[in-house]
């Protein structure tokens, strides 16, 4: 993965194009959620060893967000899919 | 030693003599030897010296794995020192020198280190030079570091050129021997997409030094035949001089090629050197095998070298390397180094074998010594004889030159880049590569396979399963016959006991077995701690000849097998790769893209000197005749502006269209400040947070229809505004519909600031531009009078009647142009971001000096923007936590000096008056300064803890960093105009 | 053993052969008063000023690899002190003066190498910054000093003057700053734990935290239970993996750092030259290699290895602040696992479990760091009592919006 | 298509020098090129590609699902906003950008080599197909990419990176003698 990416749009790009946003597992609270749950979104990582869920954003490319499914030990990419349509499965 | 050329043979060309010098010595070499054989064929054995004891060295390999021969290439800013002559292909003029001696090769004072060697065991700084204390510093350190490395590098500007390309493959196969030859004809007579990468100029790996025949033919002519073949292949390219030098994830292959290295005058046209990223679908790793040195007493006497590397010299060069050569061997290649050199006339002494048995034959009349032990050498800059030791007799046998074999390592390097460790494997006695996965195998000699018919099988086979797995044909041609060829057998030996001196591991950092030995006492018997405490392989050569025997011994102490110790961590670069060759054409001026304005020319035209802002270049200010400093001009310009007006380019600036139903609610969520209910022809500013609170950007948001939102941002931010608003849309709330594009390189924009600003604009405006007509905060469609159409706002960065005018791009120097003959009467000026800069410190406006990155709306006393009532924005929530609320917070104010000549600088701290610096007693900092030609002194903006309750109090603006403390006055940060009555003009 | 003059002759004389394990491979025992997770720098310097200073001598340092095995053996070893926010200066000032004393107090030479370091600067912005940093430095008592373009060409004559994509206008300098062997720091921290009686168990990788009633009583390891009075996390890279263990929820990302160094060379840097115009450093070790970096590859990784893209990037920036670099080849790379805090500062704790410390969260710069971080954690085991100049460095500086944000670039770990 | 004097080419001045006759591989800089953004409402892509791609004088090129820039050589930049408007007929958004770009169109023997020494995608004519277009990056350059023929690909790029842009094209194409000139 650390190399190339496999963008769901524009096929195999260099590693290069994107820019690495971090944390795609959660979403973001809603306003009247409570100081926890928005201090665990915006500072408490899972940051696990293994399957993650991670936005790059295919910034020199279709310029969309994409939700990387990968290992963070092994480097191995699962899936790549748009964030939009991530998000709205995650909210069906 | 005395090296020598062959009378016949090799595959130089005799035909073209190439002149060459090494310390000053002119010698001569053909085309097609390297550096080494040239030097060997002149006798020139003493090439340099060891790192740490100063001990004379000789070539000990024909290849990469070189230790010792080291040579600084070139002179001046073409130097390149630590250069393996192993590898260096001769050239014409080519100049070398020795290194790591003084006052020269021949007598080296350094040389004393040996003598002191006892008491420069591994790790012995570790242990000393810790008194006194300050010695250290003074006099231990300096003296260590003048002893450091080995070549000098002389830092000159680089004239050569570098670059880098992308290259795709079905097949990348590394390494052209019989094995990755065999595999690149099978899979580009299939039709596979192939790259066949090699780290020499002459491709054929072993074929090309060996006495064996292919169907018939020297195996150089079936090498030959096969690279020919694949030329001619439209679907293979054939990279010679190219090492691949690391294995990335997603089977990306870094390589670096040699373009012009081996030529004395390098075309200006092509680069030095050139690194390719090959992304292969597939990838064969033919990287062969490396000899193995045996560890004996006075192992590392020039003369001693590897008996594959004097093969080489004599099959491929054409030389040899003694008139009376002894082989020291546990395996069987000891004995056909014998044969190939017997073949050619060189006269063998005896044959050492450590092992007691072997089937091995040694050429005829050869004394055979079996059971036997090299135990010391003898000679001090050239070997003169060896001490051979069996049964406890030892025997002075008098030669010149020493070929040891200790047997073959694959070399696995590659596959042990992404984490996976060699194997070890009890049946080769050696470590060989990782199951990996398919995406890359090793074939050949570096799959464990030492002879020659199997490495040709073993390529052709593993290609073709390759071919039939991507979905091609491979046909199945016959195999190539060999013929002479032999088995390879031996028996590890790690250690040849009864060493009379030091036997060495690790030739080029000295480390020899009896370090391995203090650093496993110590407790450094880990294999990564015995590296790092002895520095066992951390050499240039990265220990490719060492490393294994390191291993062995330290098993060998240990009690346990080679797999219990395994091996330290294989990284990239397999060798060595170049600054220059891994940056590519990106330095310099062009290490980053420059930005260009499309109003550059006009500001050039008019005088002016630019200055960096991220990638753009921007007008800074416009010196005239008469101006001697940038603030005279500075000055000059923020008074015109005040008093008259002035043109200054702000096209830097992010812009971004905003359309849809839902674009209002979009920004809504964006901005901490309410935009929902922005009207159609109104701008506003805005403010956008981090989700944490903290001020992200400020900008203008304008709305040009219901559904048709403009949305600036500043020059450093319009990347990450953008990011962040395509974040926002697409990730937190897809469901909006919303959609929007950048537009700030279609666009000219110029700020047209100052009281006759409308006067001057007027002239060029179509349409009613008047206070009524056009208030404050107005933007519209417009067109000029020139037809061209336009974006006008009525805006200000510098407290004064202001617009700025937006007009397409390839328009923007025309436009300007004719702003400034209209202005002309009004006494207009050009002006640059510096008196931009000053203007808006005068007004207390706000840029990135403020907005660092820590200070939020109420620090920056924007408080009032946060539109609490809104039911959510970025940043809403996490504003209101204790720390970023509470009231000892450092606040925007303004400061002015008590005595008004004296000067304030950004970066200062503040101090209460009568206290002392300390941490605990900082009060805030000063975030911009500068002088206010209005007010005829400086000004500054600052953060000052619980600041808008202390105006009137005085401070200490505390710049140390300058030697400077002043008294300064806290004031409202808005120094002009505060009742906004020119701005409203 | 104690090193010296006379112990380097007397072990000479005698073939080398009395030399002795520099520190001890104990069994573990079944209890300890503390044990510290993590046999690094931190970890190991945390169990030597437990034992030396603060008496706690009934100490295990348990590591899962060998010792020094983590960013302790991997990274550019430079030591420097000079922050911005008051929040850090006090901090690493402190450590800059362990430093400084640290051969003698350990008896063993960390090779400290105060060569100076400098911050080049670009544009009139980035000089009001470090200027900025610079006073910030000065009132923590700390000298720096700001070195205009014609100085510093007299001082490095062998920067891109006149062709850098960003012109080098000067450089803000710390002279104490410079380097140390990194190794020799763990080594040397384990050599004087030892000798004060801390056990150091290699090759013993913590699996469980066991609890009982809301406390910790010990851990579950490949070499069995072992139970603990407190127990202390100094795991940087794999922080959230251990803190998992006990239920913590942490503002880390763990994210692959590259480092690289040079064949080595006759000494020809002199200083720790910082490009302003990237994140590219580099230094020269006493063995000849240039050491360098630069910044992260940017994905969530534990794996120690980095990408070639990144790679190359260090190379345009190093060859742009230093053209004579590019035909300088660069001998190796490695990667190091950085514990990316969400506000680029780092964490020294007590946890919401009484008797679990946390020790995480370093960032690039957890080797300068080790002297000051092993005393103030050792500080608060010890006396359950945070040490001054590690108040501005809790965990819940995030939730109560006291972040120490160096860079002032928020919540997104890999912009630190 | 001709626009006034008035507007100046973001090349000008490097490509001020007489035009030397042509090399084998060739940069064309096109100097009067008419181009706009599309943005599709959500759900209208598809309609709104077709309808942009029955006019054969309008070529699309790809920036993002649902966005393309769509290059016209005979329309006026309003000419080309109002026909875009009629074609889309409300179900997309359209930005003028034809001062906001700049085409350049590089033919020859050589171009894919001199492509991927900035390039990171497989150029190979199966893989990369005439007629299609992707956003990448040109060393540190963001670029629109198009091949247009075998040999031919165009480069767009934003007018601010223009110039920077040709001095890498020069740079890479430099080992095959490559030449520039405006198209017109």
């Amino acid at each position: 993965m650390a190399s190339l990416i496999t963008c769901p749009h524009c096929g195999l790009r260099p590693k290069e194009e994107f820019a690495i946003r971090g944390d795609a597992s959660r979403g973001r609270p809603e306003p009247m959620d409570s100081d926890e749950a928005w201090h665990d979104y915006v500072y408490v990582r899972a940051n696990p060893r293994g399957r993650t869920l991670e936005h790059w954003h295919h910034v020199a490319g279709c310029r969309r967000f994409l939700v990387v499914e990968r290992d963070t030990a092994t480097h191995e990419v699962y899936s790549v899919v748009d964030a939009a349509e991530f998000a709205r499965r995650a909210a069906q | 030693m005395t090296g020598y050329r062959l009378s016949s043979g090799g595959l130089v060309d005799r035909s073209k003599t190439l002149s060459f010098t090494f310390d000053g010595r002119p010698l001569r070499g053909f085309a097609g030897d390297t550096l080494a054989s040239a030097l060997l064929a002149n006798d020139q054995l003493l090439i340099g010296r060891s790192f740490k004891y100063h001990r004379p060295r000789g070539i000990v390999s024909a290849g990469p794995s070189e230790p010792n021969a080291l040579v600084t290439i070139g002179s001046d800013a073409r130097t390149d020192p630590n250069t393996k002559a192993t590898v260096t292909e001769l050239y014409g003029g080519l100049t070398a020198k020795s290194q790591n001696r003084w006052p020269s090769l021949g007598f080296d004072v350094g040389a004393v280190n040996g003598m002191l060697s006892p008491f420069l065991g591994a790790g012995f700084y570790y242990k000393t030079f810790m008194w006194p204390k300050q010695f250290w510093e003074r006099v231990y350190e300096p003296f260590i570091r003048r002893a450091a490395g080995l070549g000098r590098a002389v830092l000159e500007r680089d004239p050569e050129t570098y670059e880098k390309s992308w290259a795709f493959c079905d097949l990348l196969v590394v390494g052209a021997g019989p094995a990755g030859l065999m595999a690149a004809l099978t899979a580009g007579r299939a039709g596979l997409r192939v790259i066949v990468a090699d780290e020499d100029f002459r491709l054929g790996g072993s074929l090309l030094a060996t006495g064996e025949t292919v169907d018939g033919a020297p195996a150089s002519v079936f090498a030959d035949r096969t690279v020919a073949e694949l030329q001619a292949l439209p679907n293979v390219t054939l990279l010679s001089r190219t090492t691949v030098f690391g294995w990335y994830d997603d089977n990306v292959f870094g390589a670096v090629e040699r373009v012009q290295k081996h030529i004395a005058e390098p075309s200006s046209k092509l680069v030095s050197e050139r690194v390719w990223r090959i992304v292969a679908k597939r990838a064969l790793m033919a990287t062969g095998a490396e000899e193995r040195p045996l560890v004996f007493g006075g192992n590392d006497r020039p003369g001693v070298m590897m008996a594959g590397a004097m093969t080489t010299y004599a099959e491929r060069y054409g030389v040899a390397a003694g008139k009376q050569i002894t082989i020291f061997t546990s395996g069987s290649a000891g004995y056909r180094t014998a044969r190939a050199l017997a073949s050619k006339g060189v006269a063998i002494a005896a044959i050492v074998d450590a092992r007691a048995e072997s089937a091995d034959q040694a050429p005829d009349g050869i004394r055979v010594i079996r059971s036997a032990s090299v135990v010391d050498t003898k000679g001090r800059q050239r070997l003169k004889g060896i001490v051979v030791e069996r049964s406890g007799f030892e025997e002075l046998i008098v030669c010149d030159a020493l070929g040891m074999s200790g047997g073959f390592s694959p070399v696995v390097h590659l596959a042990c880049q992404r984490g996976a460790r060699p194997v070890w494997s009890e049946e080769l006695k050696a470590f060989v590569a990782p199951d990996v996965g398919g995406g890359l195998r090793a074939v050949g000699a570096a799959n464990g396979v030492y002879t020659l018919s199997s490495c040709l099988s073993d390529g052709a086979e593993k290609a073709a399963a390759i071919a039939a797995d991507l979905g091609f044909r491979a046909s199945s041609a016959a195999a190539p016959v060999v013929d002479g060829e032999e088995a390879t057998s031996f028996s590890a030996l790690w250690y040849v006991p009864g060493a009379k001196s030091k036997a060495f591991v690790d030739f080029q950092n000295d480390v020899h077995a009896k370090d391995l030995g203090l650093a496993l006492r110590e407790g450094f018997g880990h294999v990564e701690h015995a590296k790092r405490y002895t520095t066992s392989g951390m050499a240039t050569d990265q220990g490719k000849l060492s490393n294994i025997n390191a291993v062995g011994i330290l098993a060998g102490m240990r009690g346990v097998s080679p797999a219990d110790v395994g091996t330290t961590t294989f990284r990239p670069f397999y060798t060595p790769v170049s600054f220059g060759a891994l940056a590519g054409a990106a330095r310099d001026e062009h290490a980053a893209p420059a930005r260009k304005s499309p109003l550059h020319g006009w500001a050039m035209k008019n005088g002016a000197t630019f200055i960096e802002a991220g990638l753009w270049h921007r007008s800074a200010w416009f010196p005239r005749a008469g101006e001697k400093t940038w603030r005279d001009s500075v000055d000059r310009e923020v008074l015109n502006v005040r008093a008259n007006v002035g043109l200054c380019d702000v096209s830097t600036l992010g812009k971004i269209e905003v359309f849809g139903p839902d674009a209002a609610e979009f920004l809504n969520r964006l901005y901490c400040n309410p935009v929902l209910k922005l009207p159609v022809g109104k701008a506003r500013y805005g403010l956008m947070l981090r989700e944490d609170g903290v001020v992200f950007d400020d900008g203008t948001v304008s709305r040009f229809d219901e559904e048709h939102f403009f949305v600036t941002t500043t020059t450093a931010m319009a990347g990450p505004v953008m990011a962040h608003m395509e974040y926002c849309a697409q990730t937190l709330w897809p469901d909006l519909e919303v959609r929007f594009t950048s537009s700030t390189d279609q666009w000219a924009q110029m700020a047209i600031a100052g009281p006759k600003a409308r006067a001057v604009l007027q002239q060029i405006v179509d349409g009613d531009i008047s206070d009524d007509a056009f208030p404050f905060l107005s933007v519209r469609k417009i067109a000029l009078k020139s037809g061209v159409s336009a974006r006008l706002f009525r805006i200000s960065f510098s407290g004064e009647l202001a617009f700025e005018l937006a007009v397409p791009a390839g328009y923007g120097e025309a436009v300007a142009d004719q702003i400034m003959e209209a202005g002309r009467p009004h006494d207009i000026c050009a002006y640059g971001v510096e008196a931009l800069n000053v203007l808006r410190l005068e007004k207390g406006l706000l840029t990135h000096a403020e907005f660092d990155g820590r200070v939020t709306p109420d620090d920056a006393g924007l408080g009032r923007m946060l539109s609490m009532q809104k039911t959510d924005f970025i940043g809403k929530r996490l504003s209101t936590r204790y720390g970023l609320t509470a009231a000892d917070r450092m606040q925007l104010v303004g400061l002015k000096p008590v005595d008004a000549d004296k000067d304030m600088r950004a970066g200062a701290h503040l101090l209460k008056e009568g206290t002392k610096p300390s941490t605990l007693n900082d009060q805030g900092w000063v975030s911009s300064a500068g002088f206010s030609p209005v007010l005829g002194h400086a000004i500054a903006l600052a953060f000052l803890r619980s600041g808008r309750e202390r105006y009137g109090e005085k401070v200490i603006v505390f710049d140390k960093l300058r030697d400077q403390e002043i008294v300064a006055e806290v004031c409202d940060p808005v120094f002009v105009d505060p009742q906004n009555a020119k701005l409203k003009a | 053993m104690r090193y010296s003059a006379f112990s380097i002759v007397r072990n000479a004389l005698s073939g080398n052969l009395n030399w002795k394990p520099q520190w001890r491979q104990p069994q573990p025992k079944s209890h300890y008063d503390v044990i510290i997770i993590g046999g690094g720098g931190h970890g190991l310097a945390t169990a030597y000023y437990l034992a030396k200073e603060f008496g706690v001598k009934n100490v295990a340092v348990l590591e899962k690899g060998y010792l020094g095995s983590g960013n302790v053996g991997r990274n550019t070893t430079i030591v420097r002190s000079n922050y911005m926010l008051p929040g850090n200066e006090p901090f690493y000032e402190f450590s800059m003066k362990l430093w400084e004393g640290l051969e003698q107090d350990l008896n063993y030479n960390v090779m400290l190498s105060q060569r100076g370091v400098i911050m080049l600067y670009h544009s009139d912005a980035q000089r009001d910054a470090y200027v900025r940093r610079g006073n910030a430095m000065w009132m923590e008592g700390v000298a720096a000093e700001l070195i205009e373009r014609e100085q510093l060409k007299k001082m490095i004559p062998f920067l891109n003057y006149d062709h850098a994509r960003y012109p080098i206008l000067g450089g803000l300098l710390q002279r104490r700053a410079g380097t140390a062997r990194h190794d020799a720091v763990a080594w040397g921290y384990a050599r004087g734990a030892d000798r004060h009686g801390v056990d150091i168990i290699e090759h013993c990788e913590v699996t469980g935290i066991r609890r009982e009633n809301g406390i910790v009583t010990g851990v579950e390891t490949t070499k069995g239970f072992i139970g603990c009075g407190k127990l202390a996390l100094a795991a940087a890279g794999n922080s959230s993996r251990v803190g998992e263990m006990a239920d913590l929820k942490l503002p880390l990302e763990s994210h692959v750092l590259q480092a690289f160094v040079t064949e080595g060379l006759k000494p020809c840097i002199d200083h720790v030259i910082v490009y302003g115009g990237g994140h590219f450093y580099i230094s020269q070790s006493d063995k000849g290699g240039l050491v360098f970096g630069a910044e992260i590859d940017g994905y969530s990784s534990y794996a120690q290895r980095g990408n070639l893209a990144t790679a190359e990037h260090v190379m345009e920036e190093g060859v742009t602040m230093i053209p004579g670099l590019a035909r300088v080849r660069v001998l190796r790379a490695w990667g190091g696992v950085m514990d990316m805090s969400m506000d680029g500062s780092p964490i020294i704790d007590r946890t919401s479990i009484d008797n679990l410390y946390l020790n995480c969260g370093w960032c690039y710069g957890g080797f300068k760091a080790t002297p000051a971080s092993g005393y103030c954690f050792a500080h608060l085991i010890a006396r359950n009592d945070t040490h001054p100049v590690a108040r501005a460095l809790r965990l819940d500086r995030f939730a109560r919006g006291y972040a120490v944000d160096e860079a002032g670039a928020g919540p997104q770990p890999n912009l630190h | 298509m001709v626009r006034d004097y008035n507007n100046r080419h973001a090349l000008e001045q490097k490509l001020r020098s007489a035009p030397t006759p042509s090399a084998a591989d060739h940069l064309m800089v096109g100097h009067w090129r008419t181009m706009a953004t599309v943005l599709a409402r959500t759900g209208q892509a598809e309609a709104v590609r077709q309808a942009i791609a029955s006019v054969p004088e309008l070529s699309l090129r790809f920036s993002g699902p649902g966005e393309w820039l769509v290059v016209s050589e005979v329309e006026a930049p309003s000419g080309l906003v109002r026909r875009l408007g009629e074609l889309c007929d409300g179900r997309a958004h359209v930005v003028d950008q034809s001062d906001g770009r700049v085409v350049f169109r590089l033919a020859g023997p050589n171009v894919r080599s001199i492509l991927a020494k900035g390039i990171g995608l497989d150029l190979h004519p199966a893989a990369f197909t005439i007629g299609g277009s992707a956003n990448a990056l040109c060393g540190h350059i963001p670029v629109n990419l198009a091949r247009t023929d075998e040999d031919t690909f165009e480069l767009i790029v934003p007018r601010s990176y223009a110039e920077s842009l040709f001095d890498d094209l020069t740079k890479m194409g430099r080992a095959f003698d490559l030449t520039a000139a405006f198209s017109d």
